[in-house]
């Protein structure tokens, strides 16, 4: 399933922008992701990291722009369309069905690979009973991907929060993507548990998965993304390595700040390197 | 599951002996409402249960199928096991089209909106004169046809053909249900723009719950129209979708039982209180309160709640010695 | 012309009782998401207050007004503490059966107490005023001024005071309002009261144009429903709009095509409405 | 001695419960009566009776239920105020187990049924169209307006009268019939109505809303004459509004004004405090004729045998029991009694002569 | 100051806090740290009254705060931004402020110049002042929040997990905007993830494990605490 040659595009925005009535949320936004990689995308509250996250996954219909995904344009399509065609994601704040199973909840995310309809409910068709199988045998796979096998049968609400967050990327793991947006994946956790969950995002892409994420903690972002993009008020104002990012100016101005962030970042400018 | 599947065989096989202790009569017919009323609340409990909408245009369906049956039979002349059908496939389409409107609205707002098409549907019924009867109704519906010498005008007879109408419903519930478009539909309930995002075709799913749900319908109103052989508009009022609606809430929303078990014990409880006269509303709102306060699973929950407690205090125990 | 005119008059009236009644159903909506179908019972009750101050105590109007006012007030707040205030964290399905639990007692019980007939509400003010054919009786021009008026007061306590807020801040998050420190309980049972006064002073400026009965609340309890999804759900700008729409569409729709599908024509313009724009005509906030 | 069960279903809650009630008060004052007077002697056995009474909301199937439990609680004589619930009971009548159906209602396809354990009370109301419209044709002039209700009987009873005024050579203008029972408003309509100024305004449905339609009507100006249909009651309407308002109205007599009714209306007002109307009277005849029926038949249950001696003891019932001269039992089990209607003038009512019935 | 006693929270039979001591001195900034699910906001709920304790006390200044009656301990003084914010979404930021100052509402004036005082403290707010709170990203509204706990005119302010999704320089202004509130002679309590940021302006700290304090010390000691730089620290 996922592509295997890198630095070819897995997604191209161009010229991306919405309006919210008198408010311009995301602003001609040209930008691309490379396949294979981490794409970290950062910038003051209310930037637009979120609104961008929500066009490219089909929940709203940009007023202007174009998206392309692996060479085709999905700008226009539903975001069923969009998570069919291979672009799953979770939510900033973390949202699960928390009385089902964790298993049930992977399952729900393997339901766009399957076809059973009403009709084959009814009837209990075999397309039936192989997409019943299908789904769990998929849920499966996504539950060990992110270390949850053994949970499968809890339900997900009784998870810490941690663990509440990988059920909800199980969830888009099980939809068999190419590309993974994550809003926000270390909201709420600490250190240790941050770092887990930075070790999972490698595996995940060392298995070929294209990643892009919004986070404000710089140590993850610093520690993992290959590519950042900076926004603010809407626009993009940067692009380009952790270090080359964090010693734009501009970026320091509208987000980073002077100083005083030294601790909670941890390492800031020395890149690719994770904690020790 | 398994346990449940001979739960319910033991009922209907039970059901099925009651026409030999009761042949007719005023049991037959309280037998005969109750699964009548409990398909209805069956098909509502598609959408509410399973779906977590609450559509409020659900009599309008029973009354529309119902119509469709005495109008083809009595008008028409069609034999009942082609109307019956036909009012199923009817009602299906139209839930399907106001499906295509209705879906535009959310929450609370979507039970209102086919709460107005529901008005919509009786007020129809009732100033459409010329099909329907309108106010004077539609007397004398013909009871379903015989065959293989069986006479279905008798109500012994007859109670075969609801029990079979209600074991199809269930049937068709509890498959829904336990299928993989069904955990599509529990993802709805839990949050649409999260089953959105998970890949759900959110819409499309909700348009053919609610196309079942009115399909549903219309099948209990044929075989009201059948039965009871007169129709007045009323029927397809809101306030039968409101009865029904509270069968299905005293029993246990989104469980398999509850709305045969809410509407066999608000039924019956109802024709009790008849003998209280002026004091039978008296006593019923506040017990319904009452009801909605201390019992707000349905009867059906207590008991998922109380097998819950148990299996949870068995794993815990497990847990304990691992 | 004074046909039309006329018929204007009679719209006016119309939705400035609807207007009332749609207003209390609406607020208590927005403050404690109750879908509250014992309002039209509320409704009922107030006009059934009315007639037995003013049979009773033999007050003049305006006083029978006011104390079935304040009865129904009270008795909605108590209805807030003894059954919905429990029920406040159930599901909507919950509060919406209770609430049609309380209608079906109000009007057993009004039966029980007053029988199943009709009463009649003498008019505080007979006769008819003739405004060059125009023919409107005074009991109508009391029922727009005094809705009229009711309705900015309103407007004025929502949006000018404080103790407005606190019932919109409630409305929005109860939780969020316990922390800046408000009396989420006393706000609860005032929103109440005040839609009980509300549909309570709706009832008595009607009863003397129409016939009382217990299940008059029943009828109004659909429009005003209609109305509040008209409007939006939980607007208070949307429950006056949607009233005089629906009143309007009655009274000019069965006007143009019949009276008797007036109804029918009502529902078709909130299904209408709805269609274009499903979060009603005013997005509920402010 | 022994105690025999009627049974009753008809609408005791919701909107039409005022009407239900009526209906049930004129049976149990008679139950009352007759077994205070000892109960009737069957076959030399003291029996009284007891009056089990049933809410069917006005709803067919709820009446079908009702009837079925009331039959399975060995019931023999049922009474059901409303021509959906009898019509739908009609045939589980002479089913097995079979049972005496009187009816209150004015449907003439209650008798067109030819059901022959019906017993139907009232008189047919195309009775009334022909003599109504002649009398207001004449007094008012030839353009009639319509503001019935909507009811499945109002809309029939507009429809027969409309007939009625063209063939006598009137002009009808357009249907402004509006439902009385959920109109909150009606001077809309009414204005609709004038705008076409009719000579006379046919109105009715239950008393109260009709009263509101007259009083509208009369304070938008109309000086014209009323119809005013079977279902509303002049002295129902006369308490609301102005006497004055109703001059120039044909109706049904108020049944006080019958020679026969003053012990009947004193008892009645004593026990409920309120005018009783057509609808208890009526009622109240047709049990005492059950009673003296089953007395007559030697049997308090066989439905057949009671149907059969109907004719006679309703023949021989006392004039202050039989209130409006009843002659007797039509053999499609309808009473045969002199009901009259009134035309209204200065506050005074008028008899008005119905043809005989068919 | 704020005393609390041998305080225990339940949640039906599941216990969250277990006979905690904690105090907080006038003018103090106090951290308490502690994974997921520690307790720390059953802690902050229980002292706004909004969750009754099943034992122990606390209060400030004397007065008991475990009355059930949140509108009681924000007039007297105690004013909370809580986890999960619970603004009002539809009302306008600045009704929302406004709505903060609910117990001075006799105190116009007052309300008059706090409005303007947290306008400067949090400027992104001035251009949002009429938009729905609702419609702000999820940093705009962790401001609001904060601000509408200021609005209150706190003697103690607990701040739960202010600093959660938001921007590192918005971080950074929230915990100077802290501090500075804190000179001003508000006594603060602040649960935190972020521990370095949170000690680093704190004077002293709690370390909250399965509902029990299980450390306690100044911000020199918890810095040098290994247990805390390697759980809290992430070093
Ligand atoms: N549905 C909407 N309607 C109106 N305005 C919106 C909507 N969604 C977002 N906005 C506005 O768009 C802007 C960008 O919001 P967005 O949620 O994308 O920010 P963000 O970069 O994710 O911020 P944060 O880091 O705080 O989550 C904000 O000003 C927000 O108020
Ligand atoms: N309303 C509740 N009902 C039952 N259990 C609850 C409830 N609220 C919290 N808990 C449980 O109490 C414990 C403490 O929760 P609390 O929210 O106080 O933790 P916290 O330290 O604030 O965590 P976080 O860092 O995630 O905000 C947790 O195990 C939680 O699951
Ligand atoms: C009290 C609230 C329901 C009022 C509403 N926010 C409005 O004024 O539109
Ligand atoms: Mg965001
Ligand atoms: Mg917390």
């Amino acid at each position: 399933m996922p592509d295997p040659q890198p630095n070819t595009p897995m997604l191209e925005v161009q010229d991306l922008g919405i309006r919210f009535g008198g408010l311009q949320a995301v602003r001609d936004v040209t930008a691309s992701l490379p396949a294979g990689q981490i794409t970290a995308i950062i910038g003051p509250n209310g930037a637009g990291k979120s609104t961008f996250f929500n066009l490219i996954s089909g929940f709203y219909q940009p007023t202007s722009g174009r998206i392309r995904f692996r060479g085709e344009d999905i700008t226009r399509l539903r975001t069923h369309q969009v998570v069919g065609r291979g672009i799953a994601r979770t939510f900033q704040t973390t949202t699960i069905y928390k009385e089902l199973s964790v298993l049930d909840n992977a399952m729900i995310g393997h339901r766009v690979r399957t076809r059973a309809g009403l009709l084959d409910a009814l009837l209990r068709t075999g397309r039936e009973r192989h997409d019943e199988g299908e789904s769990r045998a998929g849920a499966m796979r996504a539950l060990e991907r992110v270390g949850l096998a053994a949970q499968a049968g809890r339900p997900a609400g009784a998870l810490t929060q941690e663990g509440q967050k990988r059920v909800g990327i199980a969830m888009a793991l099980a939809s068999d993507p190419h590309l993974l947006l994550l809003d926000e994946p270390a909201a709420g956790m600490n250190p240790e548990e941050t770092v887990s969950l930075m070790s999972l995002i490698r595996e995940l892409v060392a298995g070929g998965l294209t990643v892009a994420l919004v986070e404000h903690k710089m140590n993850l972002v610093m520690g993992l993304a290959d590519q950042i993009l900076v926004l603010h008020h809407g626009q993009k104002i940067a692009q380009g390595t952790p270090a080359e990012v964090s010693r734009d100016p501009a970026v320091i101005e509208a987000y980073l700040g002077g100083h005083a962030h030294g601790g909670q970042m941890g390492q800031t400018a020395d890149g690719g390197n994770a904690h020790a | 599951m398994k346990p449940g599947l001979l739960g319910w065989l033991a009922v209907f096989v039970l059901a099925a002996l009651l026409p030999l202790v009761h042949p007719g009569g005023y049991v037959l017919d309280i037998a005969i409402n109750t699964m009548i009323w409990a398909m209805l609340a069956y098909g509502l409990n598609v959408m509410l249960g399973y779906t977590g909408l609450l559509p409020l245009a659900h009599a309008g369906f029973f009354g529309i199928g119902a119509y469709a049956v005495g109008i083809l039979t009595l008008k028409a002349g069609w034999s009942f096991w082609l109307a019956w059908p036909a009012a199923v496939v009817l009602c299906a389409l139209l839930g399907l089209l106001l499906g295509l409107v209705a879906f535009r609205t959310k929450g609370d707002a979507f039970s209102i909106f086919t709460l107005g098409v529901g008005v919509i549907i009786a007020l129809v019924i009732n100033k459409w004169d010329a099909l329907t009867g309108g106010n004077e109704g539609l007397n004398g519906v013909p009871p379903a046809n015989g065959f293989l010498g069986i006479d279905f005008s008798k109500a012994t007879n007859f109670y075969y053909v609801a029990l079979a109408a209600l074991a199809v419903t269930v049937l068709v519930v509890a498959r829904t249900r336990g299928s993989v478009f069904g955990r599509s539909l529990a993802a709805i309930r839990g949050g649409e723009d999260l089953a959105r995002s998970a890949g759900i075709d959110v819409f499309s799913h909700k348009l053919r719950a609610l196309m079942l749900s009115t399909a549903i319908a219309g099948f209990a109103g044929g075989v009201y129209a059948a039965y009871v052989g007169f129709l007045g508009s009323s029927v397809a009022g809101p306030t039968t979708t409101f009865t029904v609606l509270l069968y299905l809430l005293v029993g246990g929303v989104g469980t398999l039982a509850g709305p045969l078990l809410g509407t066999a014990l608000i039924f019956v409880a109802l024709q009790f209180m008849k003998g209280l006269q002026d004091y039978q509303y008296i006593v019923f709102g506040p017990l319904l309160v009452l009801l909605v306060m201390f019992a707000p699973q349905g009867l059906a929950g207590l008991w998922d709640r109380w097998s819950l407690r148990r299996t949870a205090a068995r794993t815990e125990r497990a847990v304990d010695h691992a | 012309m004074t046909i039309f005119l006329q018929q204007l008059f009679n719209a006016l009236a119309l939705g400035g009782v609807y207007a009332l009644v749609a207003l209390g159903l609406t607020l208590v909506y927005g403050v404690m998401r109750v879908p509250n179908f014992a309002h039209g019972g509320l409704y009922m009750l107030g006009a059934y207050f009315t007639f037995a101050i003013l049979t009773g105590l033999g007050v003049p109007y305006v006083v029978a007004l006011l104390l079935a006012a304040l009865g129904v007030a009270l008795l909605a707040a108590l209805l807030e503490r003894v059954v919905f205030y429990p029920l406040r964290n159930a599901p909507h399905v919950h509060a919406m059966i209770a609430a049609i639990g309380v209608l079906f007692f109000l009007e057993a019980a009004v039966q029980r107490i007053w029988g199943a007939d009709f009463k009649q509400i003498p008019e505080p003010l007979p006769g008819i005023l003739n405004a060059g054919g125009v023919i409107i009786t005074w009991q109508r021009l009391l029922v727009i001024a005094a809705s009229l008026l009711v309705m900015l007061g309103l407007n004025y306590f929502l949006k000018r005071t404080l103790t407005g807020a606190t019932i919109e801040a409630m409305a929005q998050n109860r939780e969020g309002a316990r922390l800046v420190g408000i009396n989420v309980n006393r706000v609860g049972m005032l929103t109440f009261a005040i839609s009980g006064a509300l549909a309570a002073v709706a009832a008595a400026l009607i009863a003397p144009l129409i016939s009382v009965g217990p299940s008059m609340g029943e009828v109004m309890n659909l429009k005003v429903f209609a109305i509040i999804i008209l409007g939006g759900m939980g607007s208070v700008p949307g429950a006056i709009v949607g009233a005089f729409l629906l009143a309007f569409a009655e009274i000019f729709g069965g006007f143009y095509i019949n009276f008797d599908f007036a109804d029918v024509i009502g529902f078709a313009v909130l299904v209408l409405v709805l269609a274009i724009r499903p979060e009603g005509l005013f997005r509920r906030g402010t | 001695d022994r105690v025999v069960n009627i049974g009753y279903s008809g609408p005791l809650s919701g909107g039409a419960a005022f009407y239900g009630k009526n209906v049930q008060s004129g049976i149990d004052l008679a139950i009352g009566e007759i077994n205070q007077a000892g109960g009737v002697n069957v076959n030399g056995e003291k029996v009284t009776f007891k009056l089990v009474a049933l809410d069917d909301r006005y709803l067919p199937n709820e009446t079908a239920t009702n009837v079925r439990r009331l039959t399975s609680q060995g019931i023999d004589v049922i009474f059901v105020p409303h021509a959906g619930g009898i019509l739908t009971v009609q045939p589980l009548a002479n089913r097995d187990p079979n049972f005496l159906l009187v009816a209150y209602s004015s449907e003439p396809k209650i008798l067109a049924a030819n059901n022959p354990l019906t017993f139907m009370l009232p008189p047919r109301y195309d009775n009334y169209i022909a003599p109504f419209t002649s009398t207001q044709m004449k007094a008012f002039g030839k353009k009639l307006g319509l503001v019935g209700t909507t009811s499945a009987y109002g809309k029939q009873w507009t429809d027969a009268i409309t007939d009625e005024w063209k063939k006598q050579g009137g002009t009808v203008g357009s249907n402004n019939g509006v439902d009385y029972s959920t109109t909150v408003d009606f001077s809309s309509a009414v204005t609709k109505a004038l705008a076409e100024k009719p000579d006379v305004l046919f109105v009715g449905g239950p008393s109260q809303p009709t009263a509101q339609v007259i009083k509208a009507a009369r304070e938008q100006g109309f000086k014209g004459g009323f119809i005013v249909m079977d279902q509303a009651k002049f002295e129902e309407m006369n308490t609301i509004i102005p006497q004055a308002y109703l001059d120039g109205s044909v109706g049904v007599l108020p049944t006080i004004e019958y020679p026969g009714s003053q012990a009947f209306v004193a008892k009645y007002q004593r026990a409920y405090k309120k005018i009783p109307t057509s609808e208890a009277a009526l009622n109240y005849v047709g049990m005492h004729a059950v009673a003296r029926a089953m007395a007559l038949a030697g049997t308090t249950t066989d439905p057949v045998a009671i149907r059969a001696k109907l004719g006679q003891a309703a023949a021989s019932l006392p004039k202050s029991v039989g209130i409006y001269a009843v002659k007797g039992v039509t053999p499609a089990g309808h009473l045969d009694s002199d009901v009259v209607a009134a035309s209204v003038k200065g506050g005074k009512f008028t008899k008005l002569r119905l043809p005989n019935m068919k | 100051m704020l005393e609390v006693r041998d305080l225990s929270v339940n949640y039906g039979s599941f216990r969250a806090l277990h006979d905690v001591n904690l105090t907080v001195q006038g003018g103090e900034i106090v951290v308490l740290l502690g994974a997921n699910g520690a307790g720390k906001s059953t802690l902050f709920r229980t002292l706004s009254g909004l969750q009754r304790p099943s034992g122990g006390t606390a209060t400030w200044n004397g007065t008991p705060l475990t009355g059930g009656k949140p509108e009681f301990n924000v007039a007297h003084g105690v004013a909370q931004c809580p986890e999960g914010r619970l603004l009002f979404p539809d009302l306008s930021v600045e009704k929302n402020l406004r709505l903060g100052a609910f117990v001075h509402r006799r105190d116009a004036a007052g309300t008059g110049r706090e409005l303007e005082r947290v306008y400067t403290l949090f400027p992104a707010l001035v251009e949002k002042r009429h938009a729905p709170a609702g419609s702000l990203s999820g940093g705009q509204q962790q401001m609001v929040a904060i601000a509408r706990a200021l609005m209150a005119r706190p003697e103690l302010l607990l701040l739960d997990e202010p600093s959660l999704g938001l921007a590192p320089l918005v971080v950074e202004q929230v915990f100077e905007a802290v501090q500075r509130v804190n000179e001003a002679g508000v006594s603060v309590l602040l649960a935190e993830q972020n521990a370095f940021a949170a000690l680093g302006i704190a004077h002293r700290g709690y370390v909250l494990e399965g509902g029990r304090v299980s450390l306690q010390g100044t911000q020199n000691e918890l810095l040098g605490d290994d247990r805390v730089r390697s759980a809290y620290l992430g070093v």
